[in-house]
């Protein structure tokens, strides 16, 4: 077997995985203070990056544009905590991830409304096609990139839940709402927080898919590859969803490789849910997760 | 508010049912999907047909002194939204619905048996069902101009020509990279047959709907080491393909796409790595034609057009959505000849589309010439075979990459035949044509 | 009432559960150390003791949810091997819990007849066309459910939603859903917390209405002294998971190892 | 009509367990049944019958299916559509290669292979709960698309994947116009709404609730948490296979395994949600709901001819509505549209005193 290959579906592996991670960090946020479940995470990277990616071509200069749109996501956040968390305070949790079903969909329908649903082209001035070649395996230099990003915003995050103030309030809550109260922020604050934030790293996935794949709709179905890198790294890990993404990553593409072409190609569609149905029977809080008390 | 609630519905459907009545006029269904995921190709492809109506209404007073009428229905670019369209829209109109175009494979297969009952013709151009073509078993269905096999064996001669003769495909590694759905699958049985025929080795990659993440794939593409790769891709799958094809360092000029993979969504977004990309199309590139100065002159400059202006230059969709408008207008053209000048019905217009024949006088009436090639229709032969013309994508724009390559119906048409039989005999058909 | 009622009681002693010399432990903590425990037949059983006794323990212990590491229970004279959680309901013994656990979406008619489930047969079928065996059920156990609901004087609120009852009659329903399983042993957990005077009384009266009429053995866990000595025929008293006494409530009153613990709890 | 219970004693337990107890419900029900199949065959055209109606029932199917595993023993799936394609898949499969197999038959063994795999892939059900099952059931809708599309086999070798309905027909007399259908469809769907209605009020449903609201008091009065739930998965899933063949035979007609997408799964949970989580008639009113919302957003869009609202807006509303609507029901009401139809009932049955 041609080794140089394998490394290239290895490396390629991970760092797709690493892509995926992006995204579920933002479900991991969320999910680690308010133990809710958020579908929406994949409409929200949508929706931040085509407010990013159409700002940019009505020639609003870039990092204006960051603000701007970093500002929309904030407000999002203070929106749907008004409208839709606060009212289902002390709702059963599954009822809380349905309605971020029904979230997702208004949300998707809202950013096409506004900013239409032509494809967005974002040029980070990155090369997309350039790679590092070791032996013959290709490393594209693009991915690499888009990786040291993601690690770079997961570290920024777990000094933010070390150091900070509003970090610390979010830890506590994670474990228990009185605990919040105590420290003296409103819930509700902290809610827009969170969300404001995973607002934040979903403007910053849709930012770096978005270059990659071309802003538009599709981009919003990959919220669908980070919930099985979730369930593996665990729902409350924030190094857990990395750790997922990369297991996902390596354990799809190498499977659509090496077991595709002896059972038909297309398997990385459900093998990463295989894996992640595994590993709930085994280990149903993740390989980095807390342990769930029966809260769903 | 429940109440409330039923009452706006109730209301509501009052009002569209008094609403279209679309009295002394040709009637046009519309079924475009604007959203969805392949929303991207069907806007601008529905703003083309569209404007191109209106732009006869402007410029002749309809076709034959009656005005078209036509009603959008969105499907979304699904089978069961189109037959609600199909059901809704068919009885519209003083004469009812003339035509239908599904701009979808998946579409074309669910109304496939309600044309017969309903008297309505389909006309799904360079997609739908391959075998339709057969008429004497499928006489409502018109795969106008040329069908998916047919594309199949022009795309094969194209590489041929890029590779200097049909004898040196011998040996050649391709590989057809498709659609995981009815539309991608299509080519597959075709395609094995030239392989044998010309001695080329061929593979098939499918990539699953949407088609965002094609990684893997293009590894096993890479693994593969074709000379030449065929992709069948459609919406957000293309352009994905063309980046995924540069950075498994193989180059877009051994890429031959095809006729859904041959717009401005597919070469813009990868940027550099689409450049020397070709594909195959029923039209000619550009758009310094008659018809479409016409539109500008009657329905941009009156200020009444679908969508932005730029769009007729910069979207091979929307060209390809005034094609659509072209046939559709011709047929119902076509029909009144017989017929008389009054508003025509799903039966005439039928007549009228097996009775097609443009010649490059009439394309030179029509202000189409050299746009889209000459091609006639008879009741056993529904496409008409027209031969195909492969685009070449130079960064900014397409330009014609190659001659009208005829399609090779040595090939094709005993197989459509066999296939179309199989169907006539399961649904105990008798042959149309006599 | 009571006097002769226990008199003649305890003058037949048919042990129903013998538990022999138990140890359980979560971990490091020791939640029960070397108890032994008979339950007679016909008495009713109060276990007391300050928090943290190992009261609940005993009871989970009893209904066979925990398995203790060290020593035996005797069902029925036989030595009970571990089973299934529902299956516990099969051998006869049901159950209240501390904090209210009905089914919350249903009517209290319909929580007594889910307490009637384990006394029916599952034919999909039949169920599904309502017809034959499916039908007859229902009905017959419908007469049942009556009969407690009316032995409960619960008839009014027989079709409303027991999540908008007052705790009072919720703990009532769920006494109901307890007796439908026509148990021999009935595990009351707390069956009085939270209740006011009035509520208490309601309840002392049905549970020794209970053990009268349909002979129900009866062990009750029980913060309230006063309540426990009114109604228990013999008190078990649990002090960090060790028995410190057993006997009828006037031999424990006055247990002087008893009085220091609560001395000392309180 | 006026509403009233007043002056209706019930003598007999048996006749308060009647399926309707209240005799207006009993009028009303009848009204409904005659008009669904006396009254509708006579006024409704093709385009109601073929791209309303028919589609209509049978979501209303796959609804009611998800209601049983969803609202009634609480737990969540988003593989619905998945057991739809096996129920039409195993159909046709079994037609094809039997092919003197009447349809009814067929569809039959759809909803039993159905039920066989949506057992499957209950068991995970025992361990997980909440939206970590919902998981395992997306698991059950990526595989079963792809074994479906990557193994020519299911489709009979069909060169485009797609499979076409063989022609219905019962007793020689063939279902091929819309109103047969419409009866065809009407018949197994009722019959079905009749029974999970049974099923709801007898042992099995009161499990199945029992398990939803508290599984530990469940399995302390001896409900057997394992077999209640996977029961509930095998009847929502063969439900579901019902659902799945008459939605690819009657109302498609020719199917690719992409029709039963996970948009669909979702489609029909927030029928579920909009509907009524926990009643019959819920499934029935989100159906509708579900239905009928595009059509008449779309027309709405048609009467507007492109001039005002571009189909595009309207379908972008679309999605902004069913999201709203989504969360509107889930924090107002819980129990959906069929709460609000009771609420009015209750509230019609006190008129005209407010208490």
């Amino acid at each position: 077997m041609d080794w140089w290959f394998f490394i290239e579906v290895f490396v390629g592996g991970l760092l797709s995985g690493v892509m995926y991670s992006l995204v579920a960090l933002g479900f991991v946020l969320i999910f680690k203070a308010s133990g809710v479940f958020n579908f929406a995470q994949g409409a929200m990277v949508l929706f931040a990056a085509l407010t990013f990616v159409r700002l940019l071509e009505m020639g609003v200069p870039a990092l204006l544009t960051m603000a701007i749109t970093i500002g929309v996501m904030i407000l999002l956040a203070i929106f749907i905590e008004r409208v839709m968390l606060r009212p289902l305070v002390n709702q059963d949790l599954i009822i809380l991830f349905m309605a971020t079903i029904g979230l997702n969909y208004f949300i998707e329908g809202f950013a096409q409304l506004i900013w239409g649903s032509h494809v967005g082209v974002l040029d980070l001035g990155v090369d997309q096609y350039a790679a590092f070649e070791i032996g013959n395996a290709l490393i594209n230099k693009f991915d690499v990139w888009a990786a040291l990003i993601a690690g770079s915003l997961v570290l920024v995050l777990s000094l933010f839940f070390r150091f900070t103030v509003i970090g610390r309030a979010l830890r506590a809550v994670a474990d228990d709402h009185q605990a919040a109260l105590s420290v003296g922020i409103p819930l509700s604050t902290i809610w827009v927080y969170v969300w404001s934030t995973a607002g934040i790293v979903a403007l910053v996935a849709g930012v770096v898919w978005g270059s990659k794949l071309g802003v538009q709709f599709a981009i919003s179905t990959v919220a669908l590859k980070a919930i099985p890198v979730l369930i593996i790294g665990g729902f409350t890990s924030v190094p857990g969803a990395i750790i997922g993404g990369l297991i996902v990553g390596c354990g799809e593409k190498l499977a659509e490789v090496y077991l595709g072409t002896y059972i038909g190609y297309g398997i990385e569609n459900w093998f990463p849910y295989m894996l992640a149905l595994i590993v709930l029977m085994i280990r149903p809080e993740g390989l980095f997760g807390e342990k769930i008390i029966e809260r769903v | 508010m429940v109440y409330r609630k039923i009452s706006t519905v109730i209301s509501f459907f009052v009002l569209f049912l008094v609403s279209a009545s679309f009295a002394g006029e040709h009637f046009v269904p519309i079924t475009s999907y604007r959203t969805g995921p392949y929303g991207v190709n069907g806007a601008p492809a529905a703003n083309g047909f569209v404007d191109y109506l209106k732009m006869v209404n402007a410029r002749d007073g309809g076709v034959g002194g009656v005005k078209l009428a036509w009603e959008e229905c969105e499907t979304a670019y699904k089978p069961d939204r189109f037959i609600e369209c199909y059901e809704r829209l068919k009885n519209k109109g003083e004469a009812g619905a003339t035509v239908f175009q599904p701009l979808s494979t998946g579409s074309t297969y669910a109304v496939l048996d309600r044309l017969a009952v309903d008297k309505i013709p389909l006309i799904t151009m360079g997609y739908g069902r391959t075998d339709a073509s057969d008429g004497s078993v499928f006489p409502w269905v018109f795969p106008l101009m040329v069908n998916y096999w047919s594309l199949s064996t022009a795309k094969i001669k194209y590489i041929a020509e890029l590779e200097g003769g049909l004898d040196k495909l011998k040996g050649l590694k391709i590989a057809n990279v498709y659609h995981d759905s009815p539309y991608g699958k299509e080519t597959g049985p075709i395609l094995a047959k030239q392989a044998e025929l010309y001695g080329f080795d061929l593979k098939g990659f499918p990539v699953a709907h949407p088609g965002i993440d094609q990684k893997a794939t293009w590894l096993n593409v890479r693994r593969y080491k074709p000379d030449y790769v065929v992709l069948r891709g459609w919406g957000v799958m293309s352009q994905t393909s063309i980046k995924e094809a540069m950075r498994a360092r193989i180059d877009a000029s051994k890429m031959v796409g095809v006729l859904w993979s041959c717009s401005e969504q597919d070469t813009i977004p990868p940027g550099k790595a689409s450049i020397g990309y070709s594909c195959a199309s029923m039209i000619n590139p550009g758009t310094n034609y008659k018809v479409f100065q016409d539109i500008v002159k009657y329905v941009h400059d009156e200020g009444n057009a679908t969508g932005p202006k730029e769009e007729m230059a910069n979207q091979q969709m929307y060209r390809v959505g005034v094609l659509m408008g072209v046939m559709t207008v011709e047929s119902i053209a076509k029909a009144t000849e017989k017929f008389g000048n009054k508003p025509m019905s799903g039966e005439q217009v039928r007549w009228g589309i097996e009775n097609l024949n443009l010649t490059d006088e009439r394309l030179e009436k029509m202000g189409i010439k050299d746009f889209i090639p000459n091609f006639r229709v008879t009741c056993a032969d529904h496409e008409g075979s027209a031969p195909v013309k492969f685009q070449r994508w130079n960064g900014k724009s397409f330009e014609p990459a190659s001659d009208w390559i005829s399609t090779d119906q040595s090939i094709v048409r005993p197989m459509i035949e066999a296939s179309a039989a199989k169907y006539a005999a399961e649904k105990g058909l008798s042959s149309a044509c006599n | 009432m009571n006097v002769n009622a226990k008199n003649n009681k305890s003058a037949k002693l048919e042990v129903l559960m013998d538990i022999k010399d138990i140890s359980l432990s979560f971990g490091g903590l020791k939640a029960l150390q070397n108890v032994n425990l008979h339950i007679q037949k016909g008495e009713i059983l109060a276990i007391i003791g300050p928090n943290g006794a190992g009261k609940s323990s005993m009871l989970n212990v009893i209904s066979g949810i925990y398995i203790p590491q060290k020593g035996v229970v005797e069902w029925k004279g036989k030595l009970r091997k571990k089973i299934a959680p529902h299956d516990i309901a099969r051998m006869g013994i049901a159950r209240t819990f501390q904090n209210i656990a009905l089914f919350r979406g249903m009517s209290a008619l319909e929580n007594i007849l889910t307490g009637r489930n384990i006394l029916m047969k599952r034919n999909l079928f039949l169920e599904a066309l309502y017809l034959g065996m499916g039908r007859k059920q229902e009905e017959e156990h419908r007469q049942k459910a009556e009969e407690i609901i009316d032995f409960l004087e619960i008839q009014s609120i027989r079709k409303t939603p027991v999540a908008r009852l007052p705790y009072g009659l919720q703990k009532r329903v769920e006494l109901g859903r307890a007796l439908a399983l026509e148990p021999e042993l009935l595990l009351l957990d707390e069956p009085m917390a939270g209740m006011n005077v009035e509520e208490k009384e309601d309840m002392c009266r049905f549970i020794l209405d209970v053990n009268e009429q349909f002979g129900t053995t009866i062990v009750l866990i029980e913060h309230d002294m006063g309540v426990v000595m009114d109604i228990s025929d013999r008190v078990a008293v649990l002090d960090y998971g060790i028995k410190i006494a057993d006997g009828t409530p006037d031999e424990v009153r006055s247990e002087q190892k008893v009085i220091d613990a609560y001395l000392g709890a309180g | 009509m006026i509403y009233r219970e007043s002056g209706q004693f019930k003598t007999t337990y048996k006749a308060d367990q009647a399926i309707l107890p209240i005799f207006q419900d009993k009028v009303a029900m009848g009204l409904l049944m005659f008009f669904a199949f006396v009254i509708i065959p006579f006024i409704a055209d093709d385009y109601w019958l073929s791209s309303i109606l028919i589609p209509f029932l049978a979501l209303s199917l796959a609804a009611l299916g998800l209601n049983v595993l969803t609202g009634y023993a609480g737990q969540i799936s988003l593989g619905t559509a998945a057991f739809m394609a096996v129920g039409a898949f195993a159909a046709y499969n079994l037609q094809v290669r039997v092919p003197e197999v009447p349809f009814l038959i067929a569809f039959i063994w759809g909803g039993l292979c159905s039920a066989s795999i949506g057992i499957l892939f209950g068991l995970p059900s025992l361990r997980i709960k909440g939206f970590y099952l919902a998981v395992a059931t997306l698991a059950a809708q990526f595989f079963i698309e792809w074994l479906l599309t990557n193994f020519g086999w299911f489709t009979n070798y069909d060169s485009s994947g797609v499979i076409t309905a063989p022609p219905l027909g019962i007793f020689g007399f063939a279902i091929d116009n819309p109103l047969s259908k419409y009866l065809l469809v009407l018949t197994i769907v009722v019959l079905c709404a009749f029974a999970v209605r049974n099923l709801a009020r007898s042992e099995i449903g009161r499990a199945w609730m029992a398990v939803r609201d508290m599984d530990i008091a469940a399995e302390a009065i001896g409900i057997n948490l394992m077999k209640t739930k996977l029961l509930a998965f095998g009847v929502s899933s063969f439900l579901c296979g019902l659902a799945g063949a008459l939605w690819a035979y009657i109302v498609l007609g020719t199917v690719e395994p992409q029709a039963f997408d996970i948009m669909r799964s979702f489609e029909i949970l927030f029928m579920v949600v909009i509907g009524g989580l926990g009643s019959v008639s819920g499934a029935f009113l989100g159906a509708g709901f579900m239905i009928l919302l595009p059509i008449l957003l779309n027309n709405l869009g048609s009467i507007v001819t492109g001039s005002a609202i571009s189909t595009e807006t309207i379908a972008h509303i679309e999605f902004m509505v069913f999201g709203a609507f989504i969360i509107f029901f889930l924090i107002v009401e819980p129990k959906g549209l069929a709460r609000l139809w009771q609420i009015a009932k209750e509230k019609l049955r006190l008129w005209p005193f407010p208490y």
